[in-house]
């Protein structure tokens, strides 16, 4: 009968197909990776620091994604404000930077908070005031569900977005310079390919974060969440909390990303926090491939070298964008990793 | 502050209100039958202010033009529901937000092919500009008194359209639950392209109506598309009671914030300084409106959809 | 009453005019099958939303095992031993069956706020779960994505998910719906097994099932508990016959 | 003449391949052509391609890129242009956020940039740079030349009003600085906004003699439009950004009276001009808007300045700028210390033209010779 107490060693239970093989997906994903890294390498030793820096830029962007696409792709949580936390991030080190300058402290009540310019500081920082931003916005918005969801997140992004716009103190719409690269003590951040490296780090981490939470028993969590919240609530798991930290997470890696982006361009402004970037941000996610760890980078690479090499042949070029991404969405369901790799087991 | 320029103002709010609602509609009904986020309902407004231009710049006709400007719109609409919406209904949201978001692309940057980058030239006909004198000698220009009258009749012709039609009854019956009315026998793809052609020629009119007030040029289209989404958000997205109620309360809202805001920053502030506090306040204003009614209420104020 | 592990005191819910549950109480005993019938429209839902915690009573209160819990959550309820499963089969469909079933054992071991560990190699989780399938005889379907399932495996992933919680009570939503004969009686016997661990609130169509399983029946008809006893009582019971005549399943 | 607007090339392409001669000159052109305001940049555009084509010079390559009104787009074009293409001198920019986002790393890298449009303050002041010439304006001098020629025409009681952010706060600043009075009222509005019923309201309710407004494209449409029905009749002020051709014939017979300041005026008397808004009409049929003249006299001061010195001489070919000798359509044209244009600034009228549509016409001078209050702060 069934009442068999089973006797197996522990760790007899296994899942299949946890070790790593080498297959189609693969080779893609290790690719799209190392011509990441190499391509900028050859083109600095070649000289052509504009090509580091497009890497930077795409590199940057793509962590961005990373982020939203924790929110998005693996929570299902379709944020459409993710814009602001990018934002926030690079204001963070736009502000820190300009009261370094200035040798002005950022607070004097009720403790003394001075500028900073060192790198670490700064990201710190961003990523912890992002976190609590998306704590006080997603506590609020995942209240709500489907459209709700995607139009609160718009709303309040557009707040942030109309404060900066008219907060004279950082600029306003002016936006906000660093006039010398934040540091990092024993590296010369302002060294293109230096910079560069730091990005892909950052990119690295994230991807490696994002794959790692989803393995561990939070990641099964949200996937239940995004799947089947009943069967989550059923199981005494509540979705709530479960799906705030992974907003709260996917909001610091996105604010993290702003950070660098700022110090890449020497300048944040309000740009950054309007609708249209959130919008590009969920284009990027969902053109790479939605849930997918690479899926991010692949649809940063194609939606930057779109924006670069379309805007240099035609003044319409946004036109041309619109037709490629309409033909990706109605002929690419699985985006561009999708395409590459095949589809995705969600196991 | 006086009583007279507060009822001016309120009837700014109503106005700016009826506007917002024939946008808001047409998105409302379209997210409520078919289930569609459609991000690209600002550019049918686009349309609707270009072609109302160009037609009434060629035959000197104001409401030829906004006859032309609706129909376009409409069939914008309809050739965009058949080539590219009718794919999406059973996809996830996310694919419909990056498909619309395309169009938005593509119908700016076309029609800016097409029209140029200058804005174009649309003004009311000479019948309906100068202004009446409402009591309390406030004067109140007549276009605008028009366009809360048009909204008025669009409102109470889709009441009549969806309680007292076959069409609207039909509607009513994919709101409530999309299997049936294919168990029905009703042809689906058809009443979907009915459906979409009819929001976005609201949209167009929507367009033309208040073009002729603004600056038709490219992008025009959406300011005034996040605003209605607030405004569908707020009501309660599939019901078009809660959007006429929702874009009345965001018109209001927004007209009196804009007005009264820095007068009330100035009872503690020195002048320039309260003018842009309350400015940026303002802005911020139906934002925060619409997140504290969706806290309070996650599915707007009156949900088609439990 | 008080040895109870679940019970339900004077539970009222209206919605509008309609009042869809009307004083229920009733209780379900350790080593039991407690089965709930009634025609359709009579609160069965509405009832069971009420004690799994989606629905919240008007009045009354809900209890189990001596803890009052009618304002927790669903997942609370479930961590402090409430099993369900549901009429229309709630599983994570393109997960297997192991994912499906070890969420309850991540419940039941503390919070799911472990960021590192790889579930996949988390013995922890694993045995557990693995146990609670053999329990219900799936173990071989362990790795199978719940898409690839039959409808009758559906129904033991389910129990199974909800035994990994080692429940004090189960609360089965019609589990019979849609079995077949065969089906019907492969769960019929596993239930029958279970009930000496855990006490079960059936609610059921199949009235061959109910009247096979369960030592006590109640019957509720438009929202109130109208008849209450073994099963022989409840087939003489002049009220259920009046009550179920007019129903097509009597 | 060698107008090449750049095809991109692939990651791998390097620019070598493009022949050019050592002694040619490239320049980078960031401006706006699509999105929000684009007929500015078109215009510019428009205006300098046609000083280049007359000049009949071929070893001159401008290379012409998007920047679609967004400043993260344009420092990475800016960027483009230095690392890849290598480019002496850069200019285009509309919009004083993107100005503030690409000039200083420009200059500081030792490129030349020349403003065709935005003059934020910081960077005639604090942020003033030897490599940094602007030849449109300062972005004061229009808003505080009206303030003078509205005391001047005996106007006691103005309200004015702006959109709520760093521009529209310095045009107020601005006006009030050389209008030398009380305002009657500061109304601030929202970037971008569509209807001004509320503020048409407030400015009837109070008892303003005149109006002054900066609302830079779309918004100055929308607003004339509905100025015109709502039965206020106080004269209306305001800066060409308001007012240029095209828009006006967008706003209709509402821009009719309203009077604009601007350092440019389609019918200035001066040969130059002629020339140009001729030669203009003649190319592009339609008559040049003040951009289209600042994108003109950029291009001609980079012609004269490389008639005696190439910019690999930075320090001549700086000199040569500074001396700004070249025939400016505006007539009189200088830089002072910090490298912003001592100007005249004009007042013109909408009237309606000859074919009916409103066209401006020149019906005097604001203020000669204004200069910005800004280069004592820059330290060069």
């Amino acid at each position: 009968m069934i009442n068999t107490t089973s006797q197996r060693a522990p760790g007899a239970v296994k899942a299949p197909g946890t070790e790593r093989h080498f297959d189609r997906k693969g080779l893609v994903q290790m690719t799209l990776l190392g011509l990441l890294l190499i391509l900028p390498v050859v083109a600095y030793f070649l000289g052509h620091l504009y090509y580091v820096n497009l890497a930077s830029r795409i590199t940057i962007i793509a962590m961005a994604a990373v982020g939203l696409n924790l929110a998005i792709g693996y929570g299902g949580m379709v944020s459409f404000g993710h814009a602001a936390y990018f934002g926030l991030g690079g204001y963070v080190a736009g502000i820190s930077a300009y009261h370094a300058f200035d040798f002005t402290p950022f607070m004097s009540w009720p403790i003394s908070v001075p500028g900073s310019d060192n790198l670490l500081v700064i990201w710190l920082a961003a990523a912890l005031l992002c976190a609590l931003l998306a704590l006080v916005i997603g506590a609020i918005s995942l209240r709500t569900t489907g459209v709700y969801f995607i139009m609160i997140t718009l709303a309040f992004a557009q707040m942030i977005y109309y404060f900066a716009n008219s907060w004279p103190t950082y600029g306003g719409e002016d936006g906000l310079p660093i006039y010398i690269r934040n540091t990092l003590p024993l590296l010369d951040t302002g060294n293109a390919l230096t910079y560069f490296l730091i990005c892909f780090i950052g990119l690295i981490l994230a991807m490696a974060l994002t794959s790692r939470l989803m393995k561990s028993r939070f990641g099964a969590a949200l996937t239940m969440a995004r799947l089947n919240d009943v069967r989550l609530a059923t199981s005494g798991i509540s979705p709530y909390p479960i799906r705030l930290v992974a907003f709260v997470i996917s909001a610091a890696i996105t604010g993290l990303a702003g950070a660098l982006y700022a110090d890449l361009n020497g300048f944040v402004s309000p740009t950054v926090l309007s609708w249209h970037f959130s919008g590009e941000l969920m284009v990027i996610v969902i053109l790479g491939g939605v849930g997918r760890l690479y899926g991010p980078l692949a649809g940063a690479v194609l939606f930057v070298m779109m924006e670069t090499l379309l805007g240099g042949i035609t003044q319409y070029w946004q036109l041309f964008l619109g037709l490629v991404l309409l033909g990706v969405v109605l002929f690419a369901q699985h985006g561009v990793m999708g395409l590459l790799a095949g589809r995705e087991r969600n196991e | 502050m006086s009583v007279t320029l507060l009822i001016e103002q309120l009837l700014n709010g109503v106005q700016l209100g009826t506007m917002l609602f024939l946008m808001a509609s047409g998105l409302t009904l379209v997210f409520g039958v078919m289930g569609l986020i459609n991000l690209a309902h600002g550019s049918f407004y686009m349309v609707g202010a270009y072609a109302t231009a160009a037609v009434t710049a060629s035959t000197g006709s104001f409401l030829t033009g906004l006859a032309a400007g609706m129909a376009a719109a409409a069939v914008a609409g309809a050739l965009v529901e058949l080539i590219v919406i009718r794919r999406l209904y059973h996809r996830p949201h996310l694919d419909q937000v990056l498909a619309t978001f395309a169009l938005i692309l593509i119908f700016s940057e076309g029609t800016r092919w097409i029209f140029g980058s200058s804005p174009l030239r649309l003004s009311p006909p000479s019948w309906l500009t100068g202004f009446v004198t409402l009591p309390g000698n406030t004067r109140y220009p007549i276009y605008r008194l028009v366009l809360i009258g048009v909204g008025i009749v669009i409102a109470i012709a889709l009441y009549v359209l969806i309680s007292r039609t076959r069409l609207g009854m039909r509607i009513r019956a994919g709101e409530s639950d999309r299997e049936m009315i294919g168990a029905l026998g009703v042809n689906i793809s058809k009443l979907y392209t009915v459906v979409f052609a009819l929001g976005a020629g609201l949209a167009g009119l929507a367009g033309a109506l208040v073009g002729a007030l603004q600056s038709v040029q490219v992008g025009m289209g959406e300011p005034v598309l996040i605003l209605a989404f607030v405004v569908i958000v707020i009501g309660g997205i599939g019901s078009i009671k809660g959007a006429l109620l929702g874009a009345l309360l965001v018109g209001v809202v927004d007209t009196l914030g804009r007005v009264y805001l820095p007068i009330f920053f100035r009872a503690f502030m020195p002048p320039s300084e309260a003018s842009g506090v309350g400015a940026a306040l303002a802005a911020m204003l139906i934002y925060i409106l619409m997140a504290i009614i969706l806290a309070f209420k996650p599915k707007g104020l009156f949900s088609a959809h439990d | 009453m008080s040895d109870a592990v679940l019970s339900l005191h004077h539970l009222h819910k209206r919605f509008g005019a309609l009042h869809a549950t009307n004083d229920v109480s009733l209780d379900l005993r350790p080593g039991e099958i407690h089965a709930l019938i009634g025609p359709n429209g009579a609160g069965k839902s509405t009832l069971i939303g009420q004690i799994a915690g989606n629905i919240r009573p008007d009045e009354g209160s809900v209890h189990l095992a001596g803890t009052a819990i009618t304002s927790m959550s669903v997942a609370q309820r479930a961590r402090l031993g409430l099993g369900r499963s549901f009429q229309v089969s709630s599983l994570a469909e393109p997960l297997s069956v192991m994912r499906n079933v070890m969420m309850s054992v991540q419940a039941l071991q503390g919070h799911s706020f472990r960021f590192f560990k790889r579930v996949s190699r988390d013995a922890a989780l694993l045995e557990p779960a693995y146990q609670a399938l053999e329990h219900m005889q799936l173990s071989h379907r362990a790795w199978t994505p719940v898409f690839e399932l039959s409808h009758g495996e559906r129904r033991q992933v389910e129990v199974a998910c909800a035994l990994a919680l080692k429940p004090r009570a189960l609360l089965l939503d019609e589990p019979m719906a849609g079995l077949g004969p065969e089906g019907s009686a492969k769960l019929t016997e596993l239930l029958e097994v279970l009930k000496r661990e855990v006490p079960i609130l059936l609610i059921e169509h199949d009235m061959e099932a109910v009247f096979r399983l369960a030592d006590r029946i109640s019957v509720l008809v438009s929202g109130s508990v109208i008849a209450h006893g073994d099963s022989h009582t409840i087939k003489q019971d002049p009220r259920v016959r009046e009550a179920y005549l007019g129903d097509s399943n009597a | 003449m060698k107008n090449i607007t750049r095809f991109g090339l692939g990651l791998l392409l390097s620019s070598s391949v493009m022949a050019v001669q050592a002694d040619d000159v490239k320049i980078g052109m960031i401006t706006t052509l699509s999105g929000g305001g684009s007929h500015l940049g078109v215009d510019v555009r428009d205006g300098f391609m046609l000083a280049i084509e007359q000049s009949g010079r071929d070893d001159i390559e401008v290379l012409i890129q998007d920047d679609a009104n967004r400043p993260d787009l344009a420092r990475s074009l800016a960027n483009e242009f230095m690392q890849r293409d290598d480019v002496d001198i850069m200019t285009g920019i509309i919009w004083s956020n993107l100005a503030m986002a690409v000039v200083p790393a420009v200059t500081r890298q030792g490129t030349f940039y020349l403003s065709p449009n935005a003059g934020p303050s910081d960077l005639a002041g604090r942020m003033c740079h030897e490599n940094y010439f602007n030849v449109a304006y300062q972005n004061d001098n229009l808003h505080g030349a009206m303030g003078a020629y509205m005391r001047k025409e005996g106007f006691e009681r103005p309200i004015i009003m702006a959109p709520n952010y760093p521009a529209g706060t310095d045009a107020l600043a601005g006006f009030k600085h050389l209008y030398e009075g009380e305002v009657v009222d500061e109304l601030y509005t929202q970037m971008g906004q569509t209807d001004y019923a509320a503020e048409i309201a407030q400015i009837r309710a109070s008892d303003a003699d005149s109006l002054f407004f900066f609302l830079p494209g779309g918004m100055g449409i929308s607003f004339m439009k509905q100025w015109e029905s709502s039965g206020v009749d106080i004269p209306i002020f305001g800066a060409a950004f308001s007012f240029d051709e095209i828009l006006i014939k967008a706003v209709g017979s509402a821009a009719i009276g309203a009077r604009n300041t601007s350092l440019w005026a389609y019918d200035l008397d001066n040969e130059t001009n002629h020339q140009f808004v001729d030669s203009f009409r003649e190319a592009y049929s339609r008559t040049p808007t003040l951009y289209a003249a600042q994108g003109f006299d950029t291009a001609n001061l980079i012609l004269s300045a490389l008639d005696s010195v190439h910019p690999d001489d930075q320090d001549a070919f700086r000199e040569a700028l500074r001396a700004a000798d070249f025939d400016s359509v505006r007539g009189e044209f200088r830089f002072g210390p910090n490298h912003h244009p001592i100007q005249d600034i004009y007042v013109r009228e909408v009237v309606e033209g000859e074919d009916g549509q409103p066209t401006n016409r020149l019906i005097g001078v604001a203020v000669e010779d204004i200069q910005d209050v800004y280069y004592e702060q820059c330290q060069m």
